[in-house]
C-alpha cells in the first residue's frame, strides 16, 4: 500500500512531542518581545503537525518499503554492500559515545580519541601507509582530500604547471569530478583489449604537466591490474604521484597493500570494505592514507599519543587544512574499528579471499549464458553483458535488474562500466553463503530463459512492488522535488 | 575454518573451487605477482569474539566523561524524541544504498523527499537537495556553485563571522586554486557589511555570512541581497536551522543559497559526527545546486512514487563537469531530522528555539553580573553567547571548578581559532534542554569561582 | 514470499556465533572428561547451523510478516491494542536494568525496588486499593494469585465451605479456568436483556458456599455495570467478595475507582492499560491489588521503605507464598512505570475519555450498517453483530474479519462475547485519531458494500499475504508441532 | 489540550460528541452513578515530558549498581549474541498480539514452531508449547498436568533439592486445594530416591526433581522412570536447558515432562524478569500439555502455513475444563531464546555449557583451597556450586570485601530459603562469560579476605 506523505496527515493544534514547560522568572520566559522587530522570522514553516503514532507508523512503513542488506542479497557491483553486524550497531548507540561534544576538554574525550587513533593506526597496516586521516565523510569526500594533498604538495615542491589527472574512461565517475574540483584538468586514459590500463597511451599521456594517475586496482571490471608495479614506476619516473581509490580495496586487503604497489595515496571507503552500514546513502566515510611523501599535507589536526594521553597537533605548516566541521563521521568511525577488532588480520584476510571466492563462483555459473566479455576469472566482481538477450528478444540488461527485485534481489550496478554493454556489475561479497549465491544464479538462469517465452513481463518487471517503473523523463521535465 | 561474518564451510570452498575451475584460494590471486602478495598477515592484531569487542569498548568508553554540556560552537545538546532514534535504527533503512533502484527503495526516496520539503520550508527557498556532508562543507559546495553561476568569477566573500572551522574548511577549498576566499571583517562581534558594495568587483560572485554566528550573536541583513543582486552576485546565508524558528529566514533577507548543519535538529553529539549538511536554493539555481535529489513523478499505471531526479548534474553522467563531486551525502542523518521534525512540528521547533532563547539570556545575564566576566557586545544572541575573562588564571580556574562539578562550561574560543586575540573569549551555549536546576548549578559554581 | 525454517538451512560447520577461546591451566580446559558417563548427554539436538546473516535475514523477514500497532490499527476488542511509546522500550533496554540480578545485594539494586514500589503505589491509587503485588506475569496468572488470595482468606476464617465462584457467562475464558485451577466450582451467572448481570440470578446463587463473584466492569459488551455498588451490596452481605477482572480497566482509570465500586480485588493487565507492548502473547505482567481485607494474603516477598531504603518483607504469616520466581516481570513493570510517569494523573483520565469517546464515534457511525444488539452507547469498547450479512449474503464476521487484513488492519475479535451472534468486538483505543478512525469505519462500510456484489471475494480473502485461511482441523487432526 | 499518546484535537473531539450525539465527554460516562464519579483526579503525580521521565529514571537507574556477578540461583549472566536483542526488537514482532489472524502473524507464529522445536530438540521429548511464565510456573503446571493425567491422583511428590522459590510456587499451587506437595528429601546434596518405590501410593501422579539442583549439583536418575511408570506415575524433570548441552537430557532419563527457564539462553538479567518458562512432553501427554501451541498446516493453495492449534484445551473454548488457565505467555522472551539458540546452534551451546563448567570448577577448585571455605559434597557440579563458610563474620567479610572490589561474589542460601541452616551457604555461579581475569581477581580477593 502506498503511504501518504506526513504533511497530508497534518492537523493543527496536534502534536507528537512537547518540551518541558519553560520554568523561568518573568522578564525571561519570552523570546520575541525581546529580539529587534526586524530581526524576527514572520512566515511560519509548514511541518506535520501529528501524533507521535502517526510519525511511528509512517516511517515504520517507509521503511517496509525499502530493501537493504537485512533483507535479502544486494549484489551491487563496486559498492560492496557487505553485512553490517548488529554489534557494531550497538556499540555506536553508547551513550558514552553518542553524548561526547567533539569540543569537550580533550582529558575527557580520551576514549574517542583512543577509537581514531588506533583505526589510523590499522588503517596504515591495511593499506601499507604511512598515515592519514579520518575527516572525509565519504569517498568522494576523500578523493576531494588526496587530490588537494596532491596539489599541495607540487604547489610547495615549486611545480605547479602539474594541472593534469590522469584517470581510466572505466574509472568511476566521482574521480573526475573530484579532480574537476579540485582544479586539475582530466586527461582519459583508453583501456587495453584486456580491460587494463593502455600502458601506451599512459605513457604518451605522462609528462611534466601531469600531477597524478587515479587508479582503481581492481578496476572497476574487476580486474586486478598486472602491470601495476611497471605502472607505479613510469607515474613516478614521470615525477607523478599515484593515487588509489579504495573502493574495491575488498578484493585485496590482507592479501596485498596499495603501499606495495607504489601508492602515494589512497582512499578507503569504510561504508564499503570495513562493512559499516551505508544508511540509504550515507553518512559514510572515506578515510585518506598515504606514504611519507604526503603526510605533512594531511588535514589537521593530526591525533598524537603522548605520555599525557592522546592530543591534537595542529601545528603542520604545510597541511591543507580542515576538510569537514569536526573529526569526521565518528560514529561510522567507530563501527569500523569494531569490524576491524572483530575480524583480526586473519579475518581481513579471509574477507578478501572470500569475496573473490563468490565472485569468481557466481561468474563461472553465469558465464556459458551471459558473456562475460573480459573473462570470467575475477576478482571482487565481474561484469557480465545482457548483448544477448537484447539482440534475440529485446531484454535489456535494465529489465533483468527489475525482474530480479520480484524475485526478492536488489539488481546489480546497471549500464556501468561503459566498456561493456547491457552491462550488469556483479559483486556478492564474502557475506554471502554458497547457497544464496546459488539461488541468485538459478533465478538470473531462470530470467534468462523467460527472455525467450515472456520477454513482456520481463520488460514490465517489477511487478510486487509499490510502484512499477517511473517516469523519470517527467521527473526531470516537470520537477516536483518538495510539498 | 569460521571467521566472523563469512558463512563459507571447508566443503562450501571445496566446492566453489571446484565449479571454478581452480585448486587453492591462492589460486584466484594469481594475477598478482609475488612481490605483491603479502607473505605475512597484516600487523594488526587477531580477531576477537563480540564478547571480548565488547569488553573492549567499554574500557574505552570508560575513559570518557559525560558532563552537563553548555558546549556548541556548531554542536548542540538539544533535547531529541525517543522516536529519532527507534525509527531511524530500522534495519532497512539503516542497510539500503543509495536508492538507485527507486521501485525498491520507495520508502526512503518518499522520506528524503520529505527531508526536502522540510528545508525549504524552515529556509522559505524553493528546492533543497538530499543532504550534505557537514555545514561547514555545504559552505564550500555554496561557494563552488556561485563560481560557478558567474562568468569569469574567482572570488566569494566571505563573512570572518563564520564558524572558524567552517572558514577553515573553505580556505581549503580554495587552497591550490584559482578561487580566492576574500574575507569581510567582523565589528562588534559581526559582520562588518558597510562597505559591501565596494567590495564588489566582477570577479566576485557572492557573499557568504552566518548567523548566529561564531559568537552566537544574530546579525542584520538589511539591504544585504539588493547590494550583491545589483552586481550579479549571489548571497548564501548560513544558519542553524533551528534559530530559523525565531530569526528572519534567508528567503526573507532574500537570500539565494541556505546553507547549514542539521545537527541542532536531531543528531546526537557524537563526538561531532555524522551530522548533516543542507543547502537550498532559489528556483532559478535549480540546476546548479549539488548533490542528489529526489523528484516525484508517476508509474505506468499513474501511481505517484519517487524517483533520484536531475541526475544530469551528477559525477557518474557528468563526470568531470559534474557540479559537484558530492556522491555519497547523510541520508540517514538526514532521516533523523526528518523523523524529529515530524515529531516536533513547527510549534515545537518554536517552543525549542523560545526555550534556548530565553535560557540562554538567563544564564549570560547573571554571568555577567560576576566580575571578572564581561558578556562582550550588547547584541541579539540566540543559544549561545561570548564571554571574555578579566586574566587567563581565573578562566582556567572557572572551567576547571566547573568541570570538577560535572559542568562543561563553555569552548574556549581559541581552541578553535588558535589565536592568541580569543585566549579569553569563552563560548557558552545553552539550549532548551538545560533544566532551570543545571542553570542554578552553574550560577552558584561561578559565582563561587569569580567572587 | 514464504520464509523457510532456519534448520533448512543449516549447514554443519556453519557458525553464526563464536565464544572467546577458554583459556584456563590444563586439568580445567575440558567438561566431559571429567564428568561421571551415566551423565553425560548422548544425542546431540539439531539446531540450526547457519551464519549471522542468516539469522539476521531470517528473522528480518519473519517480522515482516507480523502486524503490530506500529504497522496498523489493532481494534482488537478486550485486548486494549493502544499504542507503546518508545520512550518505554528504550528505557527498558538501559543497561541499568538490564544488568541488574535478582538476588544482588539489596543495597545494590534500590533502583529497581524504588520502580517496583513507586509503580504499587501509583496502581493503589489508580484501583483505589490499598497494596498489591506486582509478582503475577499475565493477567491470568494475575486471576489465578487473586483467587488463591481469597481461597486462604476463607480458609483462615473458617469458611472452608465457600468453594463457588460466580462468573457471568459472557466473562473471559480464563476466569472460569484460573477459578477452576484454585479448586473452586464455578456457577455461571446470566445476562440480563441489557447484557448487564442478571440481578435476580446472581441472588439466587448467593449463598454462603460462595466465596467470590468475578466481574469485569464494563463487560465485555463493553457496558458499565450500572448496578455495581448493589451488586457489591449483595456479595458482601452474601460473606462473599468481589473480584475486578481489570481486562477493561483503560476505560474508567482516573473517572472512577474499582475500589469505590466494592471490589476487594482486582488484577490489572500492564500490557493492555498500561500501554507495555504485547509482544506477539506476552511477556505480559498482571500486578494484583487489593483492599485492607485481603492485603495479608498478598504473595511474598512484599517491599517496604525504611529509613535505610528499600526493603524485602518475607514475615506475612498469611501471604499465599510466592508466585513467580523471582519478582515478576520487571521490564515490564518498568515499561508501565514510565508510562504513568508521562501520563500523570490529567492523563490517565484522558486515556480513559478518549478510549470511550473513540470507540462511540465508531460505533455510532457503523450502527446503521451493523447492527449492535446491546445498543451502540458503549464505554471503551461494542460488540457488533455481522448476522444480517450471514443471512443476505453468506458473509459472516470472519470473512469481514480477514477483509479487512487485505486492507491493511487487524481485525477485531470475532465470535465472543457469545451473547452476540456473528460478533465483532471492536476497541479503537484512545491511540487512534479521527482520521484513523474515518479511515476504518470506511472500509468497513465498504466491506459491507461489497458483500452485496462480490460477496466471493470476501469469503476467500485474505488475499494480499503470504498464505491465505488455513486448513485448521488438519492442524489438529495430523499435529505438525516441530521441524 | 494535547495529552501524551492521544492525538485528539479540540476540533476532533467536537466533531466526534456531536457525531455520537452527546455534548461532552462527561455525559459519554453517564453510566456510572455520582458516586463513583471521581470528584478529584487520582492522587499520582502530574505527567511529564518524555525528557523529565527520561531524567528521573537516569537518576533512579544511578542507584543500582552493576557488579562482576557470580550470582546465579535461577538466574545467570551468560553471554548474549548481539544478534538477539537487534532482531528481537523489531517493531512489529513487539507490537503485536498473540497470533489469532494467522494470515497476518505468519512471521510470529513460524519463530514459535520453531521455538518449539529447539526445545523438544534440546530436551528430547515430542511436543514442546509455546512457553510459560518461567521455570517455576513450569513446575506447577507440570504437578497440574500430573494430577489431571492421573485418576484420583492428589499428591505430586517434589524433590527438595529444586530451587527454593520453586518450591515456593509449587506450595502455593498446593495452598487451598486439594493437591498435595510431598516433599522428597536430600541426601548430600542430591535428591534421595533410594526409598521412592515406597512413596508411590495410588494417590501419587509423579516426581518432579532438578538437575542442577539448588546447589547446582547434577543429579543421577537411574532408575527412576522405570519406578515411576511402573506406578503409573509421571516423572517430570526440571533442567537449566543449558547444561543439557552436556548432561542427560530428559528423554535419555524417559522422562515424561521437561520443564525449565530458558533464561540462560539469551535473556538479561532484568532483575529476574522477563524470563521464559518451557514444558515438553511425550507424544502421549500432546492434549494435556497447558498454554498455546503453534502447528503447521497449509491454506486453501496448498502452501504451508501456521497457526495456533489444539485450541480445544484451552480455555477461552474450554472455560474451567481446560488444561491449564495460561493464557498470555512469554512470547517475546521464547523469540529471543529463539535467536539466541540460531545463533549459537549445538556447537555454541556445547562450547558455552563446557566453558560454564570448567570456570566454575577452576574457581570452586581454588577456593577450596582456602580456610574457612568447604566445598560441601563431592559432587558434579556444573556452572554453580555451593561453599560453607566457617563462620558468619568471615562470610560477611568476605562479601563485603568482594563487593568492594566490584565483584558480586555469590548468593547466600538463605536469602532464599530464609532458614538458619543455610546460613552459611554460599552459591556461587561461574559462567563462560566471566573472563580468565574475573576468575583471577575474586581469587585474589578471596584470598586476601580469608588468609
Amino acid at each position: 500500500m502506498s503511504e501518504p506523505l506526513l504533511i497530508d496527515l497534518s492537523k493543527k493544534g496536534r502534536k507528537a512531542y512537547c518540551f518541558p514547560p519553560l520554568d523561568l522568572p518573568r522578564g525571561f520566559d519570552q523570546a520575541l518581545p525581546l529580539l529587534p522587530a526586524n530581526l524576527i522570522r514572520q512566515k511560519s514553516a509548514r511541518l506535520p503537525e501529528v501524533a507521535e503514532l502517526d510519525v511511528v507508523r509512517h516511517f515504520t512503513r517507509l521503511s517496509n518499503q525499502v530493501h537493504g542488506v537485512d533483507n535479502g542479497m544486494y549484489p551491487l557491483g563496486s559498492c560492496t554492500m557487505k553485512y553490517n553486524p548488529k554489534l557494531s550497531e550497538h556499540i555506536a548507540g553508547m551513550r558514552e559515545f553518542t553524548q561526547i561534544h567533539p569540543l569537550q576538554d580533550i582529558s575527557t574525550s580520551q576514549g574517542c580519541l583512543s577509537v581514531m587513533y588506533n583505526l589510523l593506526e590499522d588503517l596504515s597496516s591495511i593499506t601499507g601507509m604511512s598515515w592519514g586521516t579520518l575527516q572525509p565523510c565519504a569517498g568522494a569526500h576523500g578523493e576531494y582530500t588526496g587530490l588537494k594533498m596532491i596539489r599541495s604538495y607540487f604547489l610547495k615542491k615549486g611545480e605547479a604547471q602539474r594541472t593534469k589527472v590522469l584517470i581510466p574512461i572505466s574509472a568511476h565517475g566521482t574521480n573526475p569530478a573530484s579532480a574537476a574540483v579540485n582544479g586539475f584538468d582530466v586527461v582519459p586514459i583508453a583501456s587495453d583489449e584486456k580491460g587494463m590500463v593502455d600502458l601506451a597511451d599512459l605513457a604518451s599521456k605522462l609528462d611534466d604537466t601531469t600531477a597524478a594517475l587515479m587508479l582503481t586496482n581492481p578496476n572497476t571490471l574487476g580486474l586486478f591490474e598486472k602491470e601495476i608495479l611497471q605502472i607505479s614506476t613510469m607515474v613516478h619516473n614521470s615525477g607523478a604521484l599515484l593515487y588509489y581509490d579504495g573502493a574495491n580495496l575488498n578484493a585485496i586487503m590482507g592479501m596485498a597493500t596499495p603501499g606495495d604497489m607504489g601508492f602515494d595515496v589512497i582512499h578507503l571507503n569504510l561504508h564499503k570494505t570495513f562493512s559499516t552500514p551505508h544508511g540509504g546513502g550515507g553518512p559514510g566515510s572515506g578515510p585518506v592514507m598515504c606514504n611519507d611523501t604526503l603526510r605533512p599535507f594531511l588535514p589537521k589536526p593530526d591525533i598524537e599519543l603522548t605520555d599525557s594521553g592522546y592530543v591534537y597537533r595542529w601545528d603542520d605548516e604545510d597541511s591543507i587544512g580542515k576538510v569537514s566541521l569536526f573529526w569526521g563521521n565518528f560514529l561510522v568511525l567507530l563501527r569500523a574499528y569494531v569490524y576491524i577488532l572483530r575480524m583480526g588480520s586473519e579475518g581481513i584476510r579471509a574477507a578478501a579471499r572470500h569475496a573473490v571466492l563468490n565472485a569468481n563462483y557466481v561468474a563461472s555459473r553465469l558465464a556459458s549464458t551471459f558473456p562475460i566479455p573480459y573473462g570470467k576469472r575475477c576478482m571482487h566482481e565481474f561484469v557480465l553483458s545482457c548483448e544477448n538477450l537484447k539482440e534475440q528478444y529485446g531484454v535489456t540488461a535494465q529489465d533483468v535488474a527489475k525482474a530480479l527485485i520480484d524475485e526478492g534481489y536488489h539488481p546489480p550496478t546497471m549500464y556501468f562500466p561503459s566498456l561493456v554493454s547491457e552491462a550488469l556489475m556483479i559483486e556478492p561479497t564474502e557475506s554471502e553463503s554458497l547457497e544464496t549465491l546459488d539461488t541468485f544464479v538459478d533465478t538470473l538462469l531462470a530470467i534468462a530463459e523467460r527472455a525467450k517465452t515472456d520477454s513482456e513481463s520481463l520488460k514490465t518487471a517489477p511487478h510486487t512492488t509499490v510502484v512499477g517503473r517511473l517516469d523519470e523523463v517527467r521527473a526531470v521535465k516537470q520537477p516536483d522535488l518538495r510539498y | 575454518m569460521v571467521y566472523p561474518y563469512i558463512p563459507h564451510t571447508d566443503e562450501d570452498r571445496k566446492h566453489m573451487l571446484k565449479a571454478i575451475g581452480v585448486d587453492s584460494l591462492d589460486q584466484l590471486f594469481d594475477g598478482l605477482s609475488e612481490d605483491l602478495l603479502l607473505s605475512d598477515s597484516v600487523p594488526i592484531s587477531h580477531g576477537r569474539t563480540e564478547d571480548e569487542v565488547q569488553r573492549m569498548i567499554d574500557s574505552i568508553a570508560q575513559r570518557n566523561v559525560r558532563g552537563i554540556p553548555f558546549l556548541g560552537c556548531g554542536c548542540y545538546d538539544h533535547i531529541i524524541p525517543a522516536t529519532v532514534k527507534a525509527l531511524s535504527s530500522l534495519p532497512s533503512f539503516v542497510t539500503a544504498y543509495t536508492p538507485y533502484q527507486a521501485e525498491m527503495s520507495q520508502g526512503l526516496l518518499q522520506a528524503i523527499y520529505e527531508f526536502q520539503s522540510m528545508i525549504c520550508e524552515i529556509t522559505g527557498l524553493d528546492v533543497a537537495n538530499a543532504s550534505l556532508y557537514d555545514g561547514a562543507n555545504a559552505a564550500s559546495e555554496a561557494a563552488s556553485l556561485m563560481i560557478g553561476a558567474k562568468r569569469k568569477a574567482t572570488t566569494v566573500l566571505v563573512s570572518e563571522t563564520l564558524h572558524p572551522f567552517t572558514l577553515q574548511v573553505l580556505q581549503t577549498w580554495a587552497k591550490g586554486t584559482e578561487h580566492v576566499i576574500r574575507l569581510v571583517g567582523e565589528k562588534e562581534g559581526v559582520v562588518d557589511l558597510s562597505s559591501l558594495a565596494s567590495l564588489l568587483d566582477p570577479s566576485c560572485s557572492g557573499l557568504i555570512v552566518q548567523s548566529p554566528n561564531r559568537y552566537g550573536l544574530l546579525e542584520d541583513y538589511t539591504d544585504v541581497a539588493g547590494i550583491l543582486h545589483e552586481q550579479g552576485c549571489l548571497f548564501a546565508i548560513s544558519n542553524d536551522p533551528l534559530s530559523l524558528a525565531i530569526q528572519k529566514s534567508p528567503a526573507e533577507w532574500d537570500a539565494d543559497i541556505a546553507i547549514g548543519d542539521t545537527q541542532s535538529l536531531g543528531l546526537s553529539l557524537a563526538f561531532g559526527g555524522p551530522s548533516c549538511g543542507y543547502m537550498a536554493v532559489k528556483e532559478s539555481l535549480l540546476r546548479k545546486i549539488p548533490g542528489r535529489i529526489v523528484g516525484a513523478t508517476v508509474d505506468e499505471q499513474g501511481r505517484r512514487g519517487y524517483t533520484l531526479t536531475l541526475q544530469a548534474r551528477e559525477q557518474h553522467i557528468k563526470r568531470e563537469r559534474a557540479t559537484s563531486n558530492v556522491c555519497s551525502n547523510q541520508a540517514l542523518a538526514a532521516l533523523m531530522t526528518t523523523i524529529h521534525l515530524s515529531s516536533l512540528g513547527w510549534g515545537g521547533m518554536v517552543d525549542a528555539a523560545n526555550q534556548s532563547y530565553a535560557k540562554s539570556h538567563y544564564l549570560a545575564y547573571h554571568l555577567a553580573q560576576l566580575p571578572g566576566i564581561t558578556l562582550i557586545w550588547d547584541k541579539p544572541f540566540w543559544c549561545e553567547f561570548p564571554l571574555v575573562f578579566s586574566d587567563a588564571k581565573r578562566m582556567r580556574k572557572f572551567l576547571q571548578e566547573l568541570r570538577n562539578e560535572g559542568i562543561f562550561a563553555g569552548v574556549r574560543l581559541s581552541s578553535l581559532t588558535r589565536q592568541v586575540k580569543d585566549e579569553l573569549v569563552l563560548l557558552v551555549a545553552v539550549t532548551e534542554k538545560r533544566s532551570r536546576e543545571e542553570l542554578e548549578m552553574y550560577l552558584a559554581a561561578a559565582r563561587r569561582v569569580m567572587k
